[in-house]
């Protein structure tokens, strides 16, 4: 029991954690992109193991638990990525350091996009 | 200690939110604060020890009232204060 | 700890009527229609909101007997204020809905949705 | 949609109603007998509304081989998702903000829909990347420290370790 | 006995769940059924109230759990007849819109009757409940129903007046919810015998505000005077049956709503004054505003505004002579008011701003409807062989009883205007010329069977007043005796 | 001008509800004459039925619950009327971007899951915190998802109405099989059970089921006709 | 157990505040959009926290109902920012 506990109690404090770490990235992060980065891992994982950590605290609850981490792990990247297409589809640049060297990719995405919308 | 915080900081946020959805002049990001609004009065409910109640609310406000406010927007225009009549092309820009 | 319920209390009634008020100032003053149903749509959240409070109690629980909870009806929170306002969150989605449709309307007929463009009719 | 031949069809079901069932069994949390009957009952209404359209393999993904690849797979992913978090961590914390980002795009292998999705969830939750589109089996990725705009030299850093064991899955 | 009191619910809904289905199977099934429905629910109220005269109110308890805990109905004397008088005009209002107009597509007729339907049904509901949740839920059926109504035209400015009604509606569901809220957070209860059983534990400022609270919500719903800017355009833009369906059912359900919450509510001193100057300045307001009116159902809706002033302030007299005036007078304006929208939307049937002067000469061309019209205008101002005279009269003997003289002379002062501006029309469809433009209508045999029972009723009353006076006598006395319908609900189960 | 006035009349109504809400006091039992102690004893002395605000939604308090249904009803109806054009092409929804295909292998993944959390919720009414509204909203957000995802997808309308109607009928001819059974409208006339099973709480779950079915059909509706409106 | 629920709560508190921040700050509306998705999953993470702090399980059920619901409503926005709606 006491190991459980002790478990649980780590799990929630990562948890937490992490899920702050979540909302500071997208506070500090320079750009959608990189804040979509920083908040999909990071509260992904902190809601992950807070809940898996409450689960270990009352065993009863575990599969409740289990279920709604799936929920979450299925469910974030997929909203994170439809947000980026979207702000990439309306021509929003990303903030890119290193010269012009990945251009290319960037350009072809709206090459695609033109075409689909004549088509 | 720790629910006095909480509250507060939720009563707050709700009440921010309330003030952005009705001052700011973007509509989109308007409707976009209803839907914290929804979302934090959401979790108040469940404080208050009204699980249905927070329920309801969850179910309806996350991605019910934002799709119809959505569409309205879609359909009309996107600025408060615009008054052009054929701005439609303009409309979409994140 | 009976302070700290003052305080929640103040604090829950307080802002519960200030978000009515900011939802009617916003319903009466602003020109865009849909800054008015969102108006209106912030003063169901703040009734909503006093509606659930009032029914309140201290230290109280969810008005559910699951197992474990059968005997513990002394301290759980009134259910009646709690149906109603699921009754009137629905009600009041359901307005919600009949308003936007009538202001696409609107903006078919008007091209505009500042009320002072549309007022054919007197306000 | 597509046109299903009879056996395929039911296997599809099969599967279908048997995930349901453990989702229901999630959400109940209970055996009692009432709770399993209304289940059984609920989840093949759903899978028998849902067969040609919801469903995405056969009952054949539940081959022994396939379910060790599988665990595999999700230990290589977590461990790709707690490195991926320290990550962020890292670069979230530090005052400098020690970013380089980019866009690389790199191609995959991969057929089907379900095994694209499943590629992309993976690469958004693992260090450092997003996946910003997918078309057809081109992959665009919005990498936050670009080592390298090479699509192979890319696919091998990002993507490699899942493609591998999707290949067999799938 | 054919039914008990829910079933003027249960069987409406079921009809406008049944509707979309049967439309399905033969079209014209949209139409007849609400026809079948409300001749029904006529027939229901009729053999109800005749045994309500005889035997005392019948008290429906629902759910099987006795009034303070479960929700109840009452059939009283007063709230039977203004149900029989609802579901009456209801099928009047159905026969006229049978085949109103015949270019109308399948879908919108569907949904026209359906809402119309649930507006009855909404109304008769607000009359019967006796839980002011309930109360609020057939407000809001009556307002959903009311604003799809209210732009059920596809011109330009009906969907305008309905975003109108809607704003006004949406603040009076809130003031609403407040009052109820205030009202249970005080006395833990929601059914309206057992509040009004304990109302006087209450503390007075907080029955004040509760009862302001409500009486805003009501004010917007019965057209009571700053809050009924919604009421003239929804009148013009509504299609002509719909206005007549709101000055007739609507507006007499709200009143309703209003005066049980003064009657037997709240025992606040001073409320029947309010009632009595919030009438008057209603009046005074709305027939002059009506006076300067040139669009012909705007001028009918100020007249209707008017005509609910004066109830109020019959109500607000306080005395069973005012309330039996204020009843007789609600009955005379529902049938009279019905008329004049019924057959005034035939006068301006195909001009599109509806003024006053397109109605010019029409007399030759649409007898019959003219001379409806003009009977109504006859008895809505209260000459002596109509109708509206006898309730006139009542107001004014009952005023006099109370010696409220400054309230006479109003009353006769507005009078005055009110047949200025009603001959007005009157002598312009006689006594002009048809203009060039004017395309007269010829109404169809439902509308004109429509408008003639409801023309002889008027006859009816005007030389046979006593058929129907012992009935309201009846109805007053119960609206007054508020410790009877206390223990009448307590004590149901 | 008009600012000033509002302000004013805000600052009145703001009063009085402050000193109205203020005075009444906050978790103390000030109803303590009311019925609330009635409900929850007679919830599980009566009814067997582990959610108060349940037995209150569809028992008690029936009527509204039947009220309210019909509320959302007529907003779908007046929905279809008041965005009802005469040139009315039902189908056609011009789409710019179709949805990633990670989005659409998502949905379609989900789906069934979003609805079977419907069901569960709608089923689990008289135990858990939700009900037939809730289930209902949770399926329809889920045909809202595939509406999003596909722009082919199609709901068929007839197929709702059916639903829609058949589940109003059946809520209304369970009040009136009460009130040909046990005499009145809305009654619980079938056995209850014990408390925190499935089957318990006498009709209270198939009505909040059905309650389910009508909602679910009547949001998808009311989000189909929104969807497709487009000028 | 009681302090590091403190804890926890506390680091749920300040995520939600800037969360808001960038909510308010924005510049575009995938910012606010990033915003509100974050809130919601803290949102999740905290019901379920206060499920457990409130000791009953049932609870649960409304933060399962948010983590299915909350990814639809960023993808309405989503979809509507593509200029796909």
């Amino acid at each position: 029991m006491e190991i459980l506990e002790i478990i649980g109690g780590i799990l929630i404090l990562i948890g937490s954690a992490f899920l702050f770490l979540g909302a500071l990235g997208i506070l500090r992060m320079p750009d959608v992109y990189n804040r979509l980065q920083a908040g999909t891992k990071a509260t992904t994982l902190g809601a992950m193991s807070l809940i898996i950590g409450v689960g270990f605290l009352e065993p009863s609850w575990m599969m409740k638990s289990i279920i709604i981490v799936v929920f979450i792990a299925f469910s974030n990247p997929i909203s994170s990525h439809a947000l980026a297409r979207a702000m990439y589809k309306r021509k929003r640049y990303p903030i890119i350091k290193s010269e012009d060297k990945d251009m290319d990719a960037y350009i072809e995405v709206f090459q695609q996009e033109e075409e689909e919308v004549k088509s | 200690m720790i629910y006095l915080i909480l509250f507060a900081v939720l009563l707050l946020l709700m009440l921010a939110a309330a003030v952005y959805a009705t001052f700011q002049r973007d509509l989109l990001y308007a409707v976009i604060a209803t839907g914290v609004i929804s979302l934090v009065l959401s979790v108040i409910f469940y404080m208050l020890q009204a699980p249905d109640v927070a329920l309801t609310e969850a179910a309806i406000g996350v991605a019910l009232t934002t799709i119809i406010f959505i569409i309205t927007i879609r359909n009309t225009v996107r600025h408060e204060d615009e008054h052009d009549k054929h701005s439609r092309e303009k409309k979409i820009q994140p | 700890m009976d302070s700290l319920y003052k305080m929640i209390e103040y604090g829950i009634y307080s802002a519960a009527i200030l978000l009515i008020l900011v939802g009617l100032y916003g319903a009466l003053t602003k020109k865009s229609l849909i800054k008015i149903v969102i108006g209106l749509s912030i003063v169901d959240a703040g009734i909503h909101l006093l509606l659930v409070s009032i029914g309140y109690l201290k230290g109280g629980t969810a008005p559910i007997f699951s197992p474990g909870y059968e005997d513990k009806a002394d301290i759980m929170v009134d259910p009646i204020p709690q149906a109603l306002v699921l009754t009137a969150i629905v009600i009041g989605f359901a307005v919600t809905a009949v308003a936007l449709s009538l202001v696409i309307r609107l903006y078919r007929h008007h091209d505009t949705l500042q009320i002072d463009d549309i007022k054919n009719l007197k306000w | 949609m597509e046109n299903l031949t009879l056996s395929d069809k039911l296997s599809r079901f099969i599967l279908n109603w048997f995930f349901l069932m453990i989702v229901w069994i999630a959400f109940t949390s209970s055996f009692s007998g009432q709770e399993l009957i209304v289940g059984v009952i609920t989840t093949m209404v759903i899978s028998l509304l849902s067969i040609s359209m919801f469903t995405c393999c056969t009952l054949a993904i539940l081959s022994p081989i396939r379910i060790v690849y599988m665990l595999w797979y999700f230990v290589v992913f977590f461990v790709a998702l707690i490195q991926s978090n320290f990550d962020v961590a890292r670069r979230v914390l530090s005052p400098s903000l020690p970013i380089n980002p980019g866009i690389v795009k790199f191609k995959t292998k991969l057929t089907t829909n379900y095994s694209k999705m499943v590629l992309a969830n993976s690469i958004t939750l693992t260090p450092g990347t997003l996946t910003v589109d997918v078309i057809d089996d081109t992959f665009y990725i919005h990498w936050i420290d670009v080592k390298t705009t090479d699509p192979e030299k890319a696919f091998t850093e990002i993507a490699e370790s899942f493609e591998k064991i999707l290949l067999k899955i799938f | 006995m054919v039914g008990t009191p829910v079933l003027f619910i249960a069987i409406p809904l079921l009809a406008a769940f049944l509707i979309p289905l049967l439309g399905m199977i033969w079209k014209e099934l949209v139409r007849i059924i609400p026809g079948l429905v409300l001749a029904y629910m006529l027939v229901l109220s009729v053999s109800l109230l005749s045994y309500v005269l005889e035997n005392g109110p019948i008290v429906e308890v629902l759910s099987g759990w006795a009034p303070p805990i479960g929700i109840n109905l009452v059939f009283s004397a007063f709230s039977g007849f203004l149900v029989t008088l609802m579901s009456f005009l209801g099928l009047i209002i159905w026969i006229y819109s049978y085949r109103f107009k015949r270019n109308v597509d399948f879908e919108p007729s569907k949904k026209y009757f359906i809402l119309l339907l649930m507006m009855i049904t909404g109304s008769i509901g607000i009359v019967l409940t006796g839980d002011i949740f309930n109360l609020f839920v057939f407000i809001e059926i009556v307002g959903i129903s009311g604003y799809a109504l209210a732009a059920f035209y596809m011109g330009r400015n009906s969907a305008e007046a309905s975003f109108k009604y809607l704003f006004m509606g949406s603040l009076a569901s809130a003031f609403l919810l407040l009052a109820i809220m205030i009202i249970y957070s005080q006395l833990g209860t929601l059914n309206m015998a057992d509040i009004a059983s304990k109302v006087h534990l209450m503390d007075p400022t907080y029955k004040v505000v509760a009862i302001i609270f409500f009486m805003a919500a009501i004010g917007i719903e019965a057209e009571i005077f700053p809050l009924n800017g919604w009421a003239p355009d929804v009148y013009t833009e509504a299609p002509g049956p719909v206005g007549a369906a709101f000055s007739g059912i609507v507006v007499k359900a709200a009143v309703y709503a209003a005066v049980r919450m003064v009657y037997t509510l709240f025992d606040v001193s001073g409320t029947y004054d309010f009632l009595l100057i919030m009438g008057l300045i209603t009046l005074i307001v709305a027939e002059t505003t009506a006076l300067r009116q040139d669009k012909l159902k705007r001028m009918l809706a100020f007249s209707s505004i008017g005509q609910m002033g004066l109830v109020l302030i019959a109500f607000g007299i306080g005395t069973l002579e005012g309330v039996f005036a204020a009843l007789f007078l609600m009955l005379n304006h529902a049938i009279t008011k019905s008329l004049l929208f019924l057959s005034g939307s035939y006068l301006v049937f195909n001009s599109k701003d509806k003024y006053i002067k397109e109605v010019n000469g029409l007399g030759k061309f649409m007898p019959i409807t003219s001379f409806l019209f003009a009977l109504g205008a006859f008895a809505i101002v209260g000459l002596p062989p109509f109708a509206g005279f006898w309730s006139k009269l009542s107001v004014l003997t009952a005023a006099a009883d109370s010696n409220l003289i400054l309230i006479i002379a109003l009353i006769l002062i507005v009078s005055v205007i009110e047949i200025v501006y009603y001959f007005r029309v009157v002598n312009r469809i006689y006594f002009f010329k048809k203009g060039e433009s004017v395309i007269p209508q010829r109404p169809t045999a439902h509308a004109l069977l429509a408008m003639i029972t409801l023309g002889a009723i008027i006859l009816i009353i005007g030389f046979y007043p006593d058929s129907i006076t012992g009935i309201l006598h009846k109805a007053s006395a119960d609206l007054m005796d508020k410790t009877k319908y206390i223990n009448d609900v307590l004590s149901a189960k | 001008m008009k600012n000033t006035i509002v302000i004013l009349l805000l600052a009145t109504i703001g009063y009085y509800l402050g000193t109205i809400f203020f005075g009444i006091g906050f978790g103390d039992a000030h109803f303590a004459n009311g019925v609330k102690d009635t409900y929850l004893a007679l919830t599980t002395s009566e009814l067997k039925v582990a959610n108060t605000v349940t037995s209150i939604v569809v028992n008690f308090r029936g009527f509204d619950t039947l009220g309210e249904v019909t509320v959302l009803f007529l907003a779908a109806t007046a929905l279809g009327g008041i965005l009802y054009k005469k040139r009315h092409a039902v189908g056609e929804r011009t789409v710019l971007f179709p949805a990633s295909s990670i989005v659409k292998s998502g949905a379609k993944l989900i789906f069934p899951a979003i609805v079977l959390l419907g069901a569960y919720v709608f089923i689990h009414g008289h135990l858990s915190p939700g009900g037939g509204f809730q289930g209902g909203t949770i399926i329809a957000t889920g045909f809202l998802l595939m509406l999003l995802a596909y722009d082919n997808f199609s709901v068929n309308h007839n197929v709702l109405s059916f639903i829609e109607s058949f589940a109003g009928i059946f809520f209304v001819a369970f009040g009136l099989a009460g009130l040909l059974i046990s005499g009145t409208f809305l009654e619980n006339f079938m056995p209850v059970g014990t408390m925190n099973d499935l089957f318990s709480g006498g009709v209270i779950p198939i009505i909040y089921i059905l309650v389910g079915f009508k909602v679910a059909a009547e949001l998808t509706g009311v989000i189909y006709t929104v969807l497709h409106e487009k000028d | 157990m009681t302090y590091i629920l403190y804890i926890a709560m506390s680091f749920l508190i300040l995520g939600l505040i800037i969360s808001a921040i960038r909510f308010v700050k924005g510049p575009t509306a995938g910012d606010r959009t990033v915003a509100l998705d974050t809130l919601t999953t803290i949102g999740v993470a905290g019901l379920v926290l206060l499920a457990y702090v409130f000791g009953r399980f049932i609870y649960v059920d409304v933060a399962l109902v948010y983590a299915v619901l909350g990814f639809i409503g960023v993808i309405v926005i989503a979809r509507y920012l593509e200029g796909a709606l």
